[in-house]
């Protein structure tokens, strides 16, 4: 296992994804030995996790089952131990693309927060790429740190545990792209710049509120860069559900004679229904997490 | 058209009134009655004191439920403290940063302290409190207003404040519909003073009350029901003067088809002595007890203007009085027929609006031979797929123009002057309406 | 025919709208003896309008027909001359519900523009409410004030040609509601708490860019007004299409031996498809419009 | 990792190379060949004078069709004016505030003035422009320059690129897919380095491309395809260089039965020898009128790549060449199908990827058996109706877990420091896409 790398069974030092349910997932660190409790009672993990196949339904102590699916980013974004606020999948699909990540893409962030955005990155630039991400917060950085490694994917990353926005990247031309998430991102576009390739790159800027988005378009246009784009990407989930609409009772028809009806009297309110398979979105939607501002660095 | 002093009257709460309580974004439709006890937002209060202050009026919920004028406002912290950090990296996430528990804050409260004591309580005993930014802070004294804020402010009652209620709070009730959309059917379907108007509705009266309120008591609206009885805890909550209530009408759809055939019988006359007629009387009967279901749940999930007043002991008066009741209530119910009866026989209304969870084609077709040629008509259903169906069959039937199947998407934008423009929030639904500048069918 | 009044026929002096099609409609002066030019040749108003019934199907010179539609706000919106950009139903519903409109409601409103709100107030507020619209643009002005009259709801407006920002709406303490779609909204905020009724009311400005509604937040939050809130609101039309749905060959199944098949080699690859009723929206929404900043007025 | 000086041969143009051309909003894809006439935007010109500079490099179109460098930008109009109105009040609405006529500014583009030039005289001789508003200035001019600009920048293609050129020119050719929503399919179905993933899609090719550039040359895609041949146009528009294609394998759905079966036979022997065998190479004949249908419509419509060099003389040499070629291409499709049919044989693809203008249904209950277990998969269609099916019939099937139904809304916002941030548009459909972490059904 590695979030980089599929593999067909669990073996002893995987991180898994135990699958309660839809809105219910917990990573699982795979050890000999030990156990894990869940709500349909204990998981062991000698017996029912290592040597089974990923995608196993296994059976829990309650008797209640459960699915163990091999790590992806996307289901680490579900799972992971939140320590800030994170970027979930809708969002990081658009970066990845938006930033023209692929394998060999050499790329810096910052912040690391939960490290939700950084496995994608990974996954996307891997095996020969490298990521650079920089997380001002040292429990943070330490933490996400030995996720890395809990990963297997720490050979293609380096955490640094310093300010951006005063301290930079601590790479100099040679990214191909640079994300920011940070309270101030226009005051890192000069760092953002200086890590870049000289040859350009891709640039993107996350921020919640317009008022950051206005501030690190004036600065990006001042530091020469071009193709400035904002924008926003919202998920709908649709409900996949059947319903039952009832048909109206106009009453006897004497204009239709024809109509094989009793006496109204004894017939009653027909209460006839079409059922039909359709779908609700959430009441409410997972709205606005943030505005994505992209630019490119020309040649400098 | 100045503003005269007698306005003042309608500005201020008076007892009897339908009023609406309000705290954040949550509503509730309520009477004002003496000495009469209510919950809203898990706390009870009177509204006694209410009464004689002007509508908007925001009160605190003192001890023993008494409602207080509000003073003039002070937002900012009583300690005055304005220190932020620049950013939030020294905080270390243990949950150990508030250092009052649950039950200090119980205490608090028991002392009588009330939000805005109880949440700089919170802020002085809060470790992180001065590390966080300024919008951190902002957010945090806001979350912990939500939760412990004991004011409320009341409201006269509008379309615009009953659909966010309801919509709020019931939403099942209402068939999902968001306020937006319907703004978008009253418009639609060229509600105004003055025309003719025809309502199928299962929106608890919401819509039924909207369109009222649009024809501010001109002209006529026909609610068409199905089942035993009009639904209409929604109308109430309106607060309508008493004249309005002259322009409505109803008609039970079962006996649409007899009206059309002409074979409708609405003159008064003995229960089931004329069989071979539409015997209407009977068909009352038979789905009473329905209606009377039907309105006893809307009654127990609508939690507005119920009273406590029903002893067991009233029980048995009340069933000899039932009977009696029962034959005044069919006279009454025979002789609105025969006036919403004559409303439609003209076939020449001005609108018609279907807001149903019935299924919207059949409803459509039926109702839409009432309309007069080159009159809106509006649909909405909480579903794409049946007005799909609704569409194509209308287009088969010939007799529309201008037919659009549409929905609407609303955003609400949190504009913080001056500092923090911030998190727009998206509530949206499906929420088709199906819009028709009708040449009605005969006309082909 | 008046836009607060429908009647069944079409008489002499009234306007009504020509529809050709969905996108395709104009609003017609009758008038005893005029014509009028469509691209399905010339309508004659003496025979073919006047004592007609609304909603007729009319059949023009060179053999295509119309239908004649009673005056509505909306379809007036959709067909009125542009002298302006012009508030859409959508917003304009919006709008309606927000400030509260009903009969009786005294509203103020700048700029006129090309009147497509000012007419659909007027129908909500007819038959005892007033508008006072005022519009600096003395052209637009004149204009608007002639189609009220044709329009029959001139003895419910007030149309004044002046600058709302320094002279204001010309009336004090009578709106229940002010509705504002001007440049700099944040100019007239005052103006508009001068016009509200003592009691207090709604007030609604419209604006396409993000920073004149922050500016008009600010003013209104100093003016005392409550209740801000700034939404906007987007419409989707569904197109109702067919749409068939090919079927993939995945070629003889060997395993269904019951299925009854030729010889492959004679039977062909088959072309089976499913159809169904289906609903695309149109390609490039029409898109922003502005934003709707509402606000309460309180007693004063 | 360091930016090495050989880093700068893949920053520019050669010849050969496949190309973006872009000018506004509008993208062309291209190959750079010498002397070769191409068509963007309604004027011609020849690329061979890019070929040396760096990608990203914005060219103005001068006399002849020879590509120009740019200067460096001079956005402020050339005669300095900044005279602006306050409002727009004193603008009457006459249509005849422009003095030059259409003819003039013909004239004027013959003499040879550029885009700015012309704009230029456009201010010049508006009688209202200096009473506009900046505002009203500002879009004036874009508007202007949108008209008579005739620059055009160079770009590397890059999924990103090629999306949008795709949806902008030709959205049917992709089943109206939106890049976020192909964005979110890439990231859902977890495509990477190194995987085996299988790709069934009639989206030119984008699809497929876009899958290959997130793989980097690492792993197998196996194409399955239906009807005679792959449409793979869009993958040539990558420029992937020649080991890319290495990894790339196709498969022909109508094989897919008899390879579950255990029944194809891949091994190279005669045509129809052996007739009990799933007949492969007859089908392919049969196939083959359609799939050179296919291939030429594709070629129409796409606008790129496609030169002017066939004479019709060359049409008999053609065909006798043909017969060679045909036996040729059997073989070598024998050959491939060997290696596709290898690749399938396992059951064990990464990753499956759905995206055509076929029933999705059936394509994914026939495709999914080739899935590992605890695998992705994304299943993309232009309708939401087929997709509910889809979802209905999976969870009845069982074998599935993690799977929606969804759809992302995509909005672009106009962010011009430092003056206006203005209006938004949304460009939207509905473009729900499948997800589901497979636990796939042969497990079960």
């Amino acid at each position: 296992m590695s979030f980089v790398e599929y593999s067909d069974f669990i073996q002893d030092g995987d991180v898994a994804i135990v699958y309660l349910s839809h809105d219910s997932m917990m990573p699982v660190k795979v050890q000999q030995g030990a156990q894990t409790q869940t709500r349909y009672g204990v998981i062991r993990h000698s017996t029912d996790l290592i040597g089974q196949r990923y995608g196993s339904k296994v059976t829990c102590s309650k008797g209640g089952w459960v699915h163990v699916l091999h790590p992806t980013p996307e289901l680490w974004t579900v799972s992971l131990p939140h320590r800030t606020q994170i970027l979930y999948t809708t969002d990081i699909a658009t970066i990845t693309m938006m930033l023209e990540l692929k394998p060999g893409s050499v790329v810096c962030e910052s912040g690391t927060g939960s490290g939700s955005l950084s496995h994608a990155i990974l996954r996307t630039i891997a095996p020969t790429g490298h990521l650079h991400t920089v997380e001002f917060h040292q429990q943070r950085a330490e933490k996400v740190a030995e996720e890395f490694q809990e990963h297997r994917v720490d050979h293609l990353v380096t955490v640094r545990n310093q300010d951006v926005c005063k301290d930079g990247f601590g790479v100099t031309g040679v990214a191909d792209a640079v994300f920011l998430d940070i309270p101030s991102p226009w005051e890192a576009v000069k760092h953002a710049k200086a890590a870049m390739k000289r040859r350009g790159g891709r640039v993107c800027s996350f921020s919640p509120c317009i008022e950051q988005v206005q501030r690190t378009c004036e600065t990006l246009a001042e530091e020469g860069f071009q193709e400035i784009s904002t924008m926003e990407v919202l998920l709908r989930v649709h409900d996949v559900r059947t319903v039952s609409l009832p048909l109206p009772d106009f009453g006897p028809d004497p204009s239709e004679p024809d109509t094989e009806r009793e006496a109204p009297t004894t017939s009653g309110p027909t209460h006839a229904a079409v059922t039909l398979k359709t779908t609700t979105p959430p009441r409410e939607i997972p709205g606005h997490t943030g505005y994505l501002t992209f630019a490119t660095k020309p040649r400098t | 058209m100045a503003d005269h002093e007698d306005d003042d009257y309608q500005c201020r709460i008076k007892e009897g009134d339908y009023v609406v309580l309000k705290r954040g974004d949550i509503f509730k439709a309520m009477q004002i009655q003496p000495r009469k006890k209510v919950i809203f937002e898990k706390q009870w209060f009177f509204l006694d004191n209410a009464v004689g202050h002007l509508y908007g009026a925001t009160f605190e919920i003192v001890s023993g439920g008494t409602l207080q004028p509000e003073k003039p406002k002070d937002t900012v912290s009583s300690d005055g403290s304005k220190e932020a950090g620049t950013d939030n990296r020294n905080i270390v996430d243990d949950g150990k940063s508030q250092k009052l528990t649950r039950d200090d804050i119980e205490t608090l409260k028991e002392q009588g302290l009330k939000g805005q004591q109880i949440i700089d309580q919170l802020i002085k005993n809060s470790s992180t409190f001065r590390d966080k930014t300024e919008y951190a802070q902002d957010k945090y004294i806001k979350k912990k207003k939500k939760k412990y804020e004991n004011t409320v402010t009341i409201l006269k009652p509008s379309c615009r404040i009953l659909a966010l209620m309801y919509h709020g709070r019931e939403p099942g009730k209402i068939c999902h519909m968001r306020y937006d959309t319907l703004a978008q059917m009253l418009t639609l379907a060229n509600i105004h003073a003055g025309s003719k108007v025809l309502v199928f509705e299962t929106c608890a009266g919401l819509v039924l009350g909207s369109v009222m309120e649009r024809m501010g008591g001109y002209g006529s609206v026909i609610q068409m029901y199905p089942g035993g009885g009009p639904v209409r805890a929604g109308v109430e909550s309106f607060g309508f003067p008493a004249h309005f209530h002259d322009m409505l009408h109803e008609f039970p759809i079962c006996h649409v088809n007899s009206l059309l055939a002409g074979t409708l019988d609405t003159t008064a006359k003995d229960t089931n002595t004329d069989e071979t007629k539409s015997n209407m009387a009977a068909e009352e009967e038979q789905n009473q007890p329905e209606a009377d279901e039907q309105g006893s749940m809307e009654q127990q999930n609508m939690e507005i203007n119920t009273g406590d007043e029903t002893g067991q002991d009233q029980e048995k008066t009340r069933k000899e009085a039932k009977a009696q009741e029962k034959k005044a209530r069919l006279e009454e119910k025979r002789k609105k027929l025969a006036a919403a009866a004559a409303l439609l026989e003209g076939r020449n209304a001005d609108g018609l609006v279907i807001a149903s969870r019935f299924h919207p084609c059949p409803v459509l077709m039926g109702l839409l031979k009432f309309l007069s040629p080159s009159r809106p008509f509006v649909v909405y259903s909480q579903y794409k797929e049946p007005l799909i169906e609704c569409y194509t069959k209308l287009r088969e039937h010939g007799g529309t123009v201008n037919l659009r199947l549409t929905d609407t998407w609303l955003r609400h934008y949190q504009v913080n002057s001056p500092y923090m423009s911030c998190s727009s929030q998206e509530s949206t639904v499906l929420t088709p309406s199906l819009k028709r500048k009708s040449l009605t069918s005969f006309l082909y």
